[in-house]
């Protein structure tokens, strides 16, 4: 049957692939497969631990939902301006293309914004990790403080699978740059990394998060190097794949720890 | 149309690199890095051996002081324990038989110019290797190895005030575990896009040797696999700096209350052993791939049964998920799921055996040359009987009572694991050694080294059954304080012995390996007369493995003793034969 | 290998162009909604184990469509949806097992 | 070469077996009423295994031997691609034997783990931290009395040790010690409990071992049959003490038992 999916007037040397499609695509989906698998766990974990917790709290009211609500809508709406993207490069209209993948790159971006913003706040509040220095000033006191000192798994499984989910945004981020902009784009992620570090205060997690920037430039400028070529459409449909299973796993995480935790007084 | 943008493609078949960094460092060449892998596998396999002798010494001679070490302290001989079993585990037995000969021959055995995607195979290859560095380092930090055994259970592992090593050592420890994950899951992808997308003209899969299908199998376990152990790790690293509690409850250490709450142990429980069953079978298919295949070729008889031996490798690829608990018996998990394990557990012996009647099948009505990789591969056989034979005991809770965590369990995994799976990669390596380095091995150290490994392991694990059966529990650093262990030390002291000359024995192997690299006799294309692609193609084969053709397939891989056939064997690239099987 | 690939590749980039643009902001728009939807059932404040079998549901919708349309699952060839998707779901079914060992937590923990 | 291969395979083989057979190194005498059922259970694997063994075995070697390359003399390897109803027969063979072995054992299994304790029988509360164990008696209340995290101090030895809150009414007259006293032919419930790290309660004679979880508390039973001194240790791994985490159980008869309760008890007044 797979015979079928290959032009004919092409010459190959090989059999016709199982999966019918490109190698890099195949790689990609497989590679989410095992990283659904890693959320997968994490996902688990966070529901073992509220089973095991009798009266998991349900710290998050109006204003959280709504701002996770509308970054939920920025990543879906990502998501459709990646399709986009991928549709204008199978016809070979690199312009609109390389517009689309920027328009998904400013949504990402949007959401990874509103999503630190919201962290900040919370951690301000008193929903900290013990590994998070204090902002000075004032003690924190209040309902976010008494459940972290209550059910400690309760922070920890909400920055463990959000900041995990962060850093999948951020790094797709990056990859769509690169696959936009190529080698133009290091500088570009080298402006980035300094003005999150330099822009954000020392007791934020950000402050130091934002060396992710740094080490994700470093690496891409290796492949750059070792790999020098010009994207096509297969890649951005790839890159595609990999943004979309982001959106994916938004999917999942924004009902469990944000819609499953909420009580609107 | 964008045809254009595709022309940009065509650039990155890569050609033939000049420089030595790119041909030797970060190659992209699979045969290069399939031989870097195989070089890391071969220094780590030779540190974990020094850990266990030092182990086996500390065992019956606990106040020994040895040159250049001193006398070994419990907690020592724990971080021995832990990090002979991780080196062991992860970077002896996942990296050899797939990364090395895997890397090496799977894309020459089906046919293919290179594996799908070179970068990332490079890639895969260094972060392992960084990996294994970021291990070692474990020794020399303040406090020196993790003791928590390469199981690695919380809250041991988790609290840094457990007990020395529980520091810096495990952080390392766990990041090393994370970053080798990383590079399982490329090489894994990797692996499996090759085999699905690369297969030459007529290379169905049907008519793949089974090496391939077994590193096919090995990679779709490692892909499912490595991912969860990735973030199980990615917690525990949270619980030890973040002061988060998932794997921690309420609990005091020495005094003090440790600070965390609400926490299971259990889970990591679930979580290391959901990846670590599958593991034990990554690390035993290639093996079992492997040997199908040389009984095959010297007894110059097809394989007995290749569909059967394809779907047992599938079925056991697909239940090696869903027996994870058989770890947890004793654990505290719900003795109905234990129950339900053990049936799961039992079943996945069948089609062990399967392969098992299959390879004493394929023998029957042979004609056996006594080669070296033969000479392995029937030990192979008699150790994966021995060790896999223990597993039904294990298996049922009942009987895992009294033998779980005791040396019965140590005996278990070391013959099936410990050596059968590393008879695999002595196997390989006799037999590709005249392929990879255009000589042959030395027939008669061969010899030797076979006899010395088949009996001297045999004398080590085998009476760790005995122990097992006694109650001689596991990771137990003196047998001096339990009653009922004395009278077990002259088995002990019996082992230790086995062990010196067994390891004495290895560096036969290591001398015969480099010394014929050099002064072997040169080796012809197809010095064991087999019938894979692998042995078509000129010694050592070119950089794109076959100059420039492509080979077409026409046969299966095990065409032996054709009746009517000019030679005894005919060629997967030869005409096809009139009687399709 | 190369010719091969670009044959694949261009016979995709083929067929993204067959199916009209259209149901991208269909999906997207039924996407939006029943987030819309999720979020409106937060505000009735419903008893939990219903509230999460709910959002489990339309969860599972969404994660459909966006593996079929955006991924284009929907038209890859069938050997590839079926194993890529078994294999997945089969695992993280299998995950299910340790729930057994959270609840024995309620009964057998220590308070 | 296929002569020597046959003899060093039938050797090993034989002595493996042969020690299992003499039973050089064998289970410690049972000394609990479940031990019968699972040396039995024990016996039949090891015979229907053991079988198994030397069967491959011996074939293997033989197969070696019998099949060698004896050049010209010997002839043509058959070609054959194998035989289905061969596979099918062994296939259903094992599946049959191995089911068969667990559902054997599953009764055990079940009396062992699914069922919880008689009612009359003997409560006694272990808790396990680095690297000792104590034994909790609720005393004559029958109340475990409540314990408290901040007041665990393994320096202070009993009471204190596992944190006992000597506020709370019931625990008044619960006593810890550091060997472990049954009664014989009585049900013992045992609660484990671990401070630290996992620790495993492991007793050869009883045929008994179960982790000791922290945060939680597992409730399992046996019931000796023969009084006597058991040595106890811990099977699991708990840190650089753990292959010195001992005890003693010293099931005595029902009024040792009882005299050894009441001079805890006036201890504790
Ligand atoms: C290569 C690795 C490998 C392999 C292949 C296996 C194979 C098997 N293992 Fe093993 N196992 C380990 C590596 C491996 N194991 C390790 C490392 C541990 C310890 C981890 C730790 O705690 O540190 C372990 C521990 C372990 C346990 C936990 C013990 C405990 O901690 O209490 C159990 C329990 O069920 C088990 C069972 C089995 C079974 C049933 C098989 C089966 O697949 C075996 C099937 C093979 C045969 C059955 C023999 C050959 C067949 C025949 C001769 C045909 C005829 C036979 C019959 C009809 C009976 N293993
Ligand atoms: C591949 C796995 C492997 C291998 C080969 C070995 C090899 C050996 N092991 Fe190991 N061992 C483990 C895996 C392995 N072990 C694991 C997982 C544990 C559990 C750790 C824990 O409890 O946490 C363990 C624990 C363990 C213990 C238990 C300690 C305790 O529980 O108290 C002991 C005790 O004697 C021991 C001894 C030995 C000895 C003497 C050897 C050998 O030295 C025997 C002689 C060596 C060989 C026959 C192999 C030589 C191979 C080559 C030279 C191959 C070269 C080629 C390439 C790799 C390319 N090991
Ligand atoms: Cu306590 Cu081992
Ligand atoms: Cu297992």
């Amino acid at each position: 049957m797979s015979e079928a999916t290959l032009p004919h007037e092409m010459p190959t040397v090989y059999e016709p692939s199982l999966f019918g499609t490109y190698s890099k695509k195949i790689g990609m989906w497989l590679f989410l497969m095992s990283d659904s698998l890693t959320f997968g766990a994490l996902l688990y974990a966070y529901s073992y631990g509220r089973i095991s917790t009798p009266n998991w709290p349900t710290p998050f009211h109006s204003e959280s939902i709504v701002n996770a609500t509308i970054m939920t809508a920025f990543l879906l709406t990502s998501s459709l301006t990646m399709v986009l993207a991928v549709r204008a490069s199978a016809e070979g209209n690199a312009k609109s293309q390389r517009l689309w993948l920027l328009a998904t790159m400013a949504c990402g971006a949007g959401f990874v914004l509103l999503h630190g913003r919201e962290w900040s706040k919370l951690i301000a509040e008193g929903l900290t990790l013990p590994v998070f220095p204090h902002p000075p000033g004032h003690e924190a006191a209040g309902e976010f403080a008494n459940v972290a000192k209550n059910v400690p798994q309760f922070p920890a499984t909400f920055f463990g699978l959000t900041g995990m989910h962060m850093l999948h945004v951020t790094l797709g981020i990056v990859y769509l740059g690169i696959v936009a902009l190529r080698r133009y784009f290091i500088p570009i992620l080298l402006a980035l990394w300094l003005a999150a570090w330099l822009g954000t205060p020392a007791y934020s997690p950000f402050h130091y998060g934002a060396h992710v920037l740094l080490a994700a430039a470093v690496v891409c400028s290796i492949i750059l190097w070792l790999k020098p070529k010009v994207y096509d459409s297969s890649d951005v449909e790839v890159a595609g794949l990999y943004w979309h299973f982001v959106d994916l796993v938004w999917m999942f995480i924004f009902p469990l720890v944000y819609l499953m935790s909420a009580k609107i007084l | 149309m964008a045809t254009g943008e595709f022309a940009a493609h065509a650039a990155h078949a890569h050609a033939a690199p000049t420089s030595w960094i790119r041909k030797y460092v970060f190659s992209l060449d699979h045969k290069v890095i399939g031989m870097q892998y195989y070089f890391l596998a071969l220094t780590a396999v030779f540190v974990g051996m020094i850990l266990s002798l030092l182990m086996r010494i500390h065992l019956i001679w606990p106040s020994a002081t040895l040159p250049f070490w001193g006398e070994i302290k419990p907690e020592t001989y724990l971080s021995l324990l832990t990090m002979h079993g991780t080196i062991m585990v992860f970077f002896v037995l996942t990296t050899a038989p797939q990364g090395g000969f895997g890397n090496y021959f799977l894309p020459i055995q089906i046919g293919a110019p290179d594996m799908a995607f070179p970068v990332l195979n490079m890639l895969s290859f260094w972060v392992t290797a960084l990996a294994f560095i970021v291990m070692l380092a474990a020794f020399f930090v303040v406090g020196g190895a993790p003791l928590h055994g390469w199981t690695g259970y919380p809250p041991l592992s988790a609290l840094q005030s457990a007990g020395p090593g529980e520091g810096l050592g495990a952080d390392l420890w766990v990041i090393s575990i994370a970053l080798f994950c990383l590079g399982a899951l490329m090489s894994a992808l990797n692996f499996i896009t090759t085999t699905l997308d690369m297969r030459a003209k007529g290379m169905t899969m049907m008519r793949m040797p089974l090496t391939c299908w077994s590193w096919f199998i090995t990679a779709i376990l490692g892909l499912l696999a490595f991912g969860v152990l990735l973030s199980a790790g990615i917690l525990l690293l949270l619980d030890r700096n973040a002061g988060t509690s998932f794997y921690v409850p309420l609990v005091t250490i020495n005094g003090q209350l440790a600070g965390h709450k609400g926490g299971s142990p259990l889970l990591w429980q679930h979580l290391f052993w959901f990846f670590g069953h599958p593991e034990v079978y990554i690390a035993i298919l290639p093996a079992m791939g492997l040997c199908s295949q040389l009984l095959s070729v010297f007894s110059r008889k097809p394989i007995f049964g290749y569909k059967a031996m394809v779907y047992a490798m599938l079925s056991i690829g697909f239940l090696g998920f869903m027996v994870w608990g058989h770890h947890m018996f004793m654990s505290g998990m719900s003795p109905y799921t234990a129950f339900a394990f053990s049936i799961m557990t039992m079943a996945i012996g069948v089609p062990s055996a399967i392969k098992t009647f299959n390879w004493l099948g394929t023998i029957w009505r042979g004609r056996i040359r006594f080669t070296s990789p033969m000479l392995f591969a029937l030990g192979f056989v008699s150790l994966f009987v021995s060790g896999g034979i223990s597993g039904p005991f294990l298996a049922q809770p009942v009987l895992d009572i009294q033998l779980h965590d005791t040396y019965f369990v140590v005996g278990h995994f070391h013959l099936i694991m410990g050596v059968a799976s590393i008879f695999g990669i002595f196997a390989a390596t006799y037999y590709w050694f005249p392929k990879m380095f255009g000589r042959m091995m030395n027939e008669s150290l061969a010899r030797w080294h076979f006899f010395i490994s088949l009996i001297g392991t045999y004398a080590i694990f085998m009476p760790m059954h005995y122990l097992g059966m006694a109650g001689h529990l596991r990771r137990y650093s003196q047998l001096t304080e339990l009653n009922y262990l004395h009278g077990l030390v002259p088995l002990q002291t019996f082992m230790t012995y086995a062990a010196f000359v067994t390891i004495a024995g290895q560096f036969i192997f290591l001398f015969n390996l480099f010394w014929s690299m050099k002064f072997g006799k040169k080796a012809s294309d197809n010095p064991w007369e087999a019938t894979t692609i692998e042995w078509t193609t000129t010694t050592p084969p070119p950089h794109d493995n076959f100059g420039g053709h492509m080979p077409v397939v026409n046969n299966g891989p095990y065409e032996y003793s054709v009746p009517g056939a000019p030679r005894d064997y005919v060629m997967q690239t030869d005409p096809p034969l009139a009687k399709a099987h | 290998m190369e010719a091969d690939q670009i044959a694949i590749a261009l016979r995709v980039a083929e067929e993204q162009r067959h199916h009209g643009k259209g149901q991208f902001f269909w999906v997207w728009g039924a996407l939006l909604v029943m987030t819309a939807i999720e979020v409106y059932l937060t505000y009735q404040n419903m008893q939990p184990v219903r509230m999460l079998t709910i959002l489990m549901g339309l969860s599972l919708v969404k994660a459909g469509l966006i593996i079929g349309y955006f991924m284009h699952m929907k038209f890859e060839i069938s050997r590839m949806k079926w194993l890529t998707m078994a294999s997945l779901v089969v695992c993280l079914a299998l995950m299910m097992i340790f729930f057994p060992d959270a609840l024995r937590i309620l009964s057998l923990g220590v308070k | 070469m296929g002569l020597v291969l046959l003899v060093v395979i039938w050797l090993i083989t034989f002595l493996s077996a042969y020690f299992f057979i003499a039973k050089t190194w064998w289970l410690p005498a049972g000394a609990s009423v479940a031990a019968a059922g699972i040396d039995h259970h024990f016996s039949t694997t090891y015979i229907l295994m053991g079988a198994v063994f030397v069967a491959a075995q011996v074939i293997l070697g033989y197969f070696v031997w019998r099949y060698r390359d004896r050049g010209s003399a010997s002839p043509q390897a058959q070609y054959s691609h194998g035989n289905n109803t061969l596979e099918i027969t062994w296939t259903v063979l094992t599946s049959i034997l191995f089911i068969g072995l667990v559902l054997m054992s599953s009764s055990i299994w079940a009396s062992e783990r699914f069922r919880p304790a008689a009612p009359g029988a003997v409560q006694v509360e272990v808790t396990g931290m680095q690297f000792a164990w104590y034994f909790r008696y609720p005393g004559t209340d029958g109340k475990f009395g409540a314990t408290n995290p901040e007041l665990q101090d393994a320096s202070a030895g009993g009471e204190g040790a596992i944190g006992l809150d000597t506020k709370d009414p019931a625990s008044k007259d619960d006593f810890v010690t550091g060997t472990m006293y049954v009664p014989v032919n009585r049900e013992v419930e045992v609660i484990l409990r671990a401070e630290d790290v996992i620790h495993s309660f492991f007793v050869p004679a009883m045929r008994f071992k179960q982790d000791a979880v922290p945060g939680l508390a597992i409730h399992m039973h046996f019931t000796p049959i023969t009084t006597g001194d058991y040595e106890i240790a811990c099977s699991q791994l708990c840190g650089l003490g753990h292959y010195k985490m001992h005890g003693i159980l010293k099931v005595v008869s029902q009024e040792d038992y009882d005299k050894w309760l009441a001079a805890r008890e006036a201890e504790k007044q």
